[in-house]
């Protein structure tokens, strides 16, 4: 009982949270929304048994990403007159939202996940810790997990280059 | 689909239903920070769905793909950002109607 | 068949030796091609001997050898000699050797094609001294003479066809040998044409001989004749025929041949003359045993013959250029060959290819001779008593003139003529009865012309005044002696060369006739409407016809100019008619070059290419592109857009499975 | 090994080159490339098995396994020749480049171009075929779109709209066949028997691809521009090597696969063939640019090579192949002279040109002998195919074989009128300083030169090594279908059983 309410509070968080932030004029409360509903779903995580993931969540998103983003808003310092003409239309949202909800969402809802009877598999206690989730990436994912390593330096590098006025 | 319990179908919905927000967002807003940040919320949306079905088949697969989705996120917001600042320098706007070089 | 051991051998190694024949000259061919070639790249310089060392030595060469064999080979005439050198073709059912064979005929014919040229080769090397393409066009007439020989001795219809197309090529480049003046090329290119639009007959007989026989073996065509029915054999000698007046020059292709004199004399004199336009006539004796079955393309030929024979002998009258007169005159003489073999009495037509061949020749290394004296003049107009000035060569032309006119009985061309004209009359045509009387008769009124038109042009060129310009005159000079010699021992065989085939009547051998009569046998139709005894009177009557026209034209030139204007003016019509050679190519211009040309224009290039290829295919083009006008409406070029179709296929698709 | 260093080779040395820091020494580099993939493909004739008509050389790897997709690779008497005609031609090619081009691009194209060729002449696998095939188009785009002359950007829309259509169809066929088969292995499709339907439609498919290729009249629209527009060596290419595949395409694929629809199609390409050989030299007699003329008179030949293919006899097959081989060295020859003549004097116009043979004779006297070739000159290149065509088109057909040889009349009437216009008559005064063929142009046109002469007097020694194959390959299989044994009948009866019962439970 606990459990659903819980889900229920953080889900009904993460789904306002990501209305409101995609309705925000201004990208810097956007940003905040979001980081809201990032913080919602790293306590689903949780909830997951994914405690590891979990923190991730919080650390890379909230705390990298994010950091990221609003920082490069706060960079280009838009004006408010700048940021009018951006401004989420309502009729464009709602229609949107209805038209995703009729043609995907509605019958992903009512008509897929009905007909399928998921249920949880069961968990050693240690399932999602730091322990588990690094032995699996240091075993059978090692070699992605180097590769990985060699896009982020790629994406560092590119983005330095291009942001970068002259190099 | 009953209130309770919690099962797996309810954290796929609630999947779907950030998916779709974050594809009206990147629909709706002309803003380029506001696409970006809808593509995050996408992106975490489909991660919910692989910590779910993590959980279904006890199977930790799904926790290292969404640790290195996050990792991609991160380069995507990097390297989309650096974009950012370069369009900007260029039209002195991050409005993406001005940016239709696509177009013939 | 052979009895003495020893005997054999001497013939195995001489059959084995017969490609030494054609070998040589194509040796000296390439050599000097290669040699100018390198000469003209300044990789080293080439004294002109050489050249003409190389290219007289291989033609002597070539003479000596098939002369060699030849007196071998006519100890057992009845055995041809056949050297197999490779397997050409092999395909499936189609099979062809190269071959070479040498034969009572083409021995004959190689012998004279070898000493012909062998004289006009070292001819040339005086009258073409100082030329720029020497080297050039001794590497040419070596070709030549390979593509002829080849031609000759070919024991295949399609090795034949090597040499037959090899002449023409030759014979193309030849005649435009002197190529920066246009019209010498226009020349070399209407004779390939019209040469190549013969072949095409030669090719569509080819077909039908394979199609039919399954073989372009003469010996086994000759054994498997009994599949060619007399419909088939007509159509497919109609073809050759065809092919033959194209090569020969005779009526309706024979237009090129007057223009062919662009070419340098000699070549005229060998080519033009003597060898390669009686090719026809070789080719229609070489199957003399489809042609015997074809009775109606006999007669044809026969008719073609000696209607050419008198339209070129008209023509010759009246023209004014002495290398023209004796093109036209070598047409009309090649219709006597025509005549002689559309009668079917092959060895007679040979007869006359062979006697002609000295004395045209033999003319035509004079003219080229009295040309050279006179520094490069054609026009018989601006000659005139020649004679006093350039005596050997005067003396040469006139005994060539003995032997085309037949003044002299028993020289020249009196027997082979006359042998001509005997069988055209005693051969019975099983088609029109009348038909020997008619071609007796238009034989000996060309016999009239022909010494009418010589002698015009003899008394024009040698006797009387000099007309021409004052600064010719002083450099007047007898040619050198490599061009003189040459000529004269010609003149002296033209004159000689008849009593190879003495008629029988007269109490003669008639070697040739004899010699050849084997091969031939089967396909001569007897001649028996006319006693034998019959034929010296007939020669009297020829020799008195030829008399005649030399007398009345002695009278009309020498004497009495004025007759001669005065005929003009009196048929004045018939002078106009003349002068534009019946307007034969005017008329082929304006029908069948412009209808060719409009199909081409029209049909081709604008029916079919401009609105069938290319409109259609625009009008299409336009329509899609119209189409994706329309589609390119949905390219907005806003990322957010496409991420709606992204949306909205994503949606199909969730559609299209859940159903 | 031998096919697979055949195809990578020259790929391998298109990377090299396109990405060669010298731009001089990667001419060189391709130059020797080419040259080493010609000594290599030497090796094919020499360890050729006279005695065997079926694949030689054969390899196979698994691509796709679930799909049934292998990396299978052989010759045949037919390839053999194209083969060794591509690698011979490669060369040369880029040696005649070396005056116009320094763009390394340019011979990385051409390599590109000789290992796409060779892929496509040595696959056995249709979906490794048709892979070669289109890489194929990649190399030749750029060739005529970025080295060729004015109008070179209309000629290659034109050139890739039509290939592309072709090749789609042939795609959406393609994929059809293999499905019903479940194989892409062509010995596998080859041995199926496909329904009379299926057959034509197929055959359509197909052919159309081929063809236009080819080109066949009236699919040639491509064909003038192309030729014209392409660099020199572009045109080498295209006529001498790639219009051969169409023709390879038919033998291996259109008539073996569907033999019953080639047959009835047969009457109508012969008459199309011969149409094209009619129009195809009398527009050759209407053109004033003289590069077109040796395009239009490409047409015309291709329509002879495909008169004799559609015979289905021995003869005619060999005379077509045979014809392909010789057609693709004098063309090469005069399309390499006619780049030669463009660098001389950049024009193609023939009344800017003029008694070319007095100052430059070795350009003149090479041109003659191809040209001669060209002709059909008995004891050339051109003469041989010719006569073993129009001998078995005659058997097949009288009527269309005499009017192939009017072509023959036609080719001396457009090609000695070239020759007259370019190289003969008056000189004019500009022209004495022209050059003679240089000595890299001497040796590069030797070989082919000698090539004519060997083809023309020595058929034999290109006929034999086909013969069994064309007869196995092709003959062999538009017989008649043997009687369909019991069991097989059984099969087909239940695969139609089975196929009506899906249809009813729709």
């Amino acid at each position: 009982m606990l459990e659903a309410m819980v889900f229920y509070i953080l889900a009904a968080a993460s789904v306002i949270f990501g209305l409101l932030m995609i309705t925000r004029v201004n990208p810097i409360s956007s940003a905040m929304t979001l980081i809201g509903v990032f913080g919602a779903l790293a306590g689903l995580y949780a909830m997951l048994n994914a405690s590891f993931v979990s923190i991730i969540q919080i650390l890379v998103y909230a705390g990298g990403i994010m950091v990221l983003v609003i920082f490069v808003i706060m960079l280009l310092n838009l004006h408010k007159d700048d940021l009018q003409p951006m401004r989420a239309q309502p009729f464009w949202v709602i229609l949107a939202l209805v038209a995703l909800f009729g043609t995907i969402l509605g019958p992903i809802l009512f008509c897929v996940l009905p007909n399928k009877d998921w249920t949880w598999g069961s968990l050693t206690p240690d399932f999602g810790t730091l322990m588990m989730v690094g032995e699996k990436i240091f075993s059978d994912f090692l070699f992605p997990f180097e590769i990985l390593s060699l896009i982020l330096l790629t994406a560092v590098i590119g983005a330095l280059v291009m942001a970068k006025r002259k190099l | 689909m009953e209130l309770y319990p919690i099962t797996p179908n309810h954290y796929l919905a609630l999947s779907a239903v950030l998916f779709t927000i974050g594809i009206a967002g990147v629909l709706t807003r002309k803003n380029v920070f506001m696409t970006l940040m809808s593509l995050e919320l996408m992106l975490n949306a489909v991660n919910l769905s692989f910590i779910t079905f993590a959980k279904v088949n006890s199977d930790l697969t799904g926790h290292v793909f969404v640790l290195f989705v996050v990792s991609i996120a991160a380069a995507e917001a990097c390297v989309g950002l650096a974009i950012v600042i370069a369009l900007f320098r260029l039209k002195e706007t991050v409005n993406l109607d001005m940016f239709k070089s696509l177009k013939n | 068949m052979l009895k003495l051991e020893n005997f054999q051998d001497v013939i195995y190694i001489h059959s084995d030796w017969l490609w030494l024949i054609v070998a040589l000259p194509l040796l000296g061919a390439v050599i000097n091609g290669l040699l100018t070639l390198l000469a003209a790249r300044k990789v080293l310089t080439v004294k002109p001997w050489v050249y003409a060392a190389v290219a007289c030595g291989a033609a002597i060469a070539s003479f000596i050898v098939s002369w060699e064999m030849f007196l071998h080979f006519k100890q057992t005439p009845d055995s041809p000699w056949v050297q197999e050198l490779f397997n050409w073709i092999e395909s499936g059912s189609f099979h062809v050797s190269f071959n070479l064979e040498l034969n009572s005929l083409s021995g004959v014919m190689v012998i004279f094609i070898t000493f012909l040229s062998s004289i006009i080769h070292l001819y040339s090397a005086g009258y073409m001294k100082g030329d720029k393409g020497f080297g050039r066009y001794f590497a040419y007439l070596n070709l030549f003479l390979f593509s002829m020989l080849v031609l000759v001795l070919a024991q295949d219809l399609l090795v034949l066809f090597l040499g037959w197309e090899g002449v023409g090529f030759c014979s193309y480049l030849l005649i435009g040998f002197w190529f920066e003046d246009g019209v010498n090329a226009e020349a070399g290119k209407k004779a390939i044409i019209l040469n190549r639009i013969g072949d095409a007959g030669f090719i569509a007989a080819l077909l039908m001989v394979f199609a039919l026989a399954g073989t372009f073996n003469f010996n086994d065509l000759l054994s498997h004749k009994q599949v060619f029915t007399e419909a088939t054999a007509t159509i497919i000698c109609l073809c050759f025929l065809f092919a033959a007046t194209g090569k020969s020059a005779q009526i309706p292709l024979y237009v090129w041949l007057p223009e062919a004199m662009a070419g340098p004399t000699p070549v005229s004199a060998l080519i033009h003359a003597a060898t390669m336009v009686t090719a026809g006539v070789y080719l229609i004796a070489r199957l003399h045993f489809l042609y015997v079955l074809a009775p109606w393309v006999s007669t044809l030929i026969a008719v073609i013959g000696v209607l050419t024979a008198l339209f070129a002998a008209t023509i010759a009258l009246v023209q004014n250029d002495i290398k023209k007169v004796l093109a036209y005159s070598t047409i009309s003489q090649l219709g006597y060959m025509f005549l002689g073999v559309g009668v079917t009495s092959y060895e007679a037509g040979i007869f006359h290819l062979i006697t002609h061949g000295f004395f045209k020749a033999c003319l035509f290394l004079a003219a080229g001779s009295v040309i050279h004296s006179l520094s490069g003049e054609q026009d018989i107009r601006k000659m005139g008593g020649l004679l006093k000035h350039i005596p050997v060569t005067s003396l040469a032309f006139l005994m060539g003139w003995i032997a085309i006119t037949g003044i002299l009985p028993t020289c020249g061309g009196f027997f082979s003529k006359d042998e001509i004209l005997w069988k055209a009359l005693t051969t019975p045509n099983s088609i029109f009865p009348i038909l020997p009387q008619i071609l007796y008769f238009v034989g000996l009124m060309t016999s009239f012309l022909t010494s009418f038109y010589m002698t015009r042009l003899v008394i024009l060129v040698f006797f009387g005044n000099y007309r021409g310009d004052h600064e010719v005159y002083e450099h007047l000079h007898e040619s050198p002696r490599i061009m003189t010699w040459p000529v004269l021992l010609l003149g002296l065989l033209s004159l000689g060369i008849g009593w190879i085939g003495v008629p029988v009547a007269i109490g003669g051998a008639d070697e040739l006739g004899r010699f050849l009569d084997p091969l031939f046998h089967l396909s001569t139709l007897e001649s028996d409407a006319l006693p034998r005894s019959l034929e010296p009177m007939l020669m009297l009557v020829s020799f008195a016809v030829a008399f005649l026209g030399v007398t009345v034209a002695w009278y009309v030139y020498s004497f009495k100019p004025s007759v001669s204007k005065n005929l003009t003016l009196m048929f004045a019509g018939v002078k106009k008619v003349l002068d534009g050679k019946y307007f034969i190519d005017e008329f082929y211009n304006d029908t069948v070059v412009r209808l060719a040309r409009a199909v081409a224009r029209w049909v081709s290039g604008w029916v079919i290419e401009t609105l069938l290829v290319n409109r259609l295919v625009e009008w299409a083009v336009k329509g899609i592109s119209k189409a994706a006008q329309a589609a390119k409406q949905v390219q907005v070029g806003f990322v957010r857009v496409y991420l709606a179709y992204v949306a909205a296929g994503a949606a199909l698709l969730i559609y299209l499975l859940l159903h | 090994m031998t096919l697979s260093l055949l195809i990578g080779l020259p790929l391998v040395g298109a990377i090299l080159v396109g990405f060669f820091p010298w731009e001089k020494a990667a001419k060189a580099l391709a130059f020797l490339v080419s040259l080493t993939v010609f000594i290599f493909s030497l090796q094919l004739y020499l360890q050729f098995d006279l005695s065997n008509a079926g694949f030689q050389f054969k390899e196979l790897y698994d691509l796709v396994p679930n799909l049934g997709i292998h990396y299978a690779v052989g010759i045949d008497g037919i390839s053999l020749w194209l083969i060794l005609l591509t690698t011979f031609l490669v060369p040369l090619v880029t040696l005649a480049g070396f005056g116009a081009f320094s763009q390394r691009g340019y011979y990385a194209c051409i390599l590109l171009l000789e290992s796409a060729v060779i892929g496509t002449l040595v696959s056995t696998d249709l979906f490794l075929f048709y892979v070669f095939w289109e890489m194929m188009l990649i190399p030749a785009f750029f060739l005529i779109g970025i080295w060729g002359g004015e109008n070179r950007v209309k000629a290659t829309i034109k050139f890739v709209l039509y290939t592309m259509l072709g090749s789609l169809l042939m795609l959406v066929a393609l994929l059809y066949i293999t499905h019903e088969v479940k194989s892409f292995d062509y010995s596998k499709i080859v041995d199926h028997f496909f329904a009379e339907d299926t057959q034509f439609w197929c055959f359509l498919a197909f052919a159309l691809a081929f063809l236009i290729k080819v080109p066949l009249f009236p699919f040639h629209g491509w064909l003038p521009e192309a030729y014209v527009e392409a660099p020199a060596g572009g045109t080498v290419l295209l006529s001498a090597v790639m219009a051969k595949l169409g023709v390879y395409g038919l033998l291996r694929f259109c008539i073996p696969l569907f033999p019953d629809a080639a047959k009835a199609f047969a009457p109508w390409i012969m008459i199309l063939a011969v149409v094209g050989v009619l129009h195809g030299a009398l527009m050759a007699t209407l053109q004033t640019n003289f590069k077109k003329i040796l395009a239009y008179s490409s047409l015309s030949h291709m329509g002879m090579i495909l008169l004799g293919v559609f015979t289905f006899s021995l003869t005619g097959l060999q005379g077509g192949v045979l014809q392909m081989v010789s057609h693709g060295v004098y063309m090469a020859g005069l399309f390499l002279l006619v780049g030669m003549l463009y660098e001389r004097r950049p024009s193609y116009e023939m009344s800017n040109f003029g008694g070319w043979a007095k100052t430059t004779p070795v350009l003149a006297t090479l041109f003659l002998l191809l040209m001669a070739a060209a002709l059909g000159m008995p004891g050339l290149a051109g003469f041989v195919g010719e006569i073993l065509i129009l001998v078995s088109a005659y058997k097949a057909n009288t009527v269309l074989a005499l009017l192939a040889i009017s072509g023959f009349v036609l080719s001396a009437w457009y090609f000695f009128y070239l020759y007259g216009k370019v190289f003969l008559g008056p000189t004019n005064k500009k022209q004495n300083t022209v050059l003679d063929l240089s000595a890299r142009e001497i040796a590069l046109l030797l070989p082919l030169a000698t090539a004519v002469l060997w083809i023309g007097l020595s058929p034999n020694f290109f006929l034999r090594p086909m013969e069994k194959s064309l007869q196995a390959n092709v003959i062999e299989r538009l017989k008649p279908a043997p009687a369909m044994t019991d069991f097989a009948a059984n099969q087909r009866h239940l695969q139609e059983e089975m196929e009506k019962d899906k249809k009813g439970g729709r």
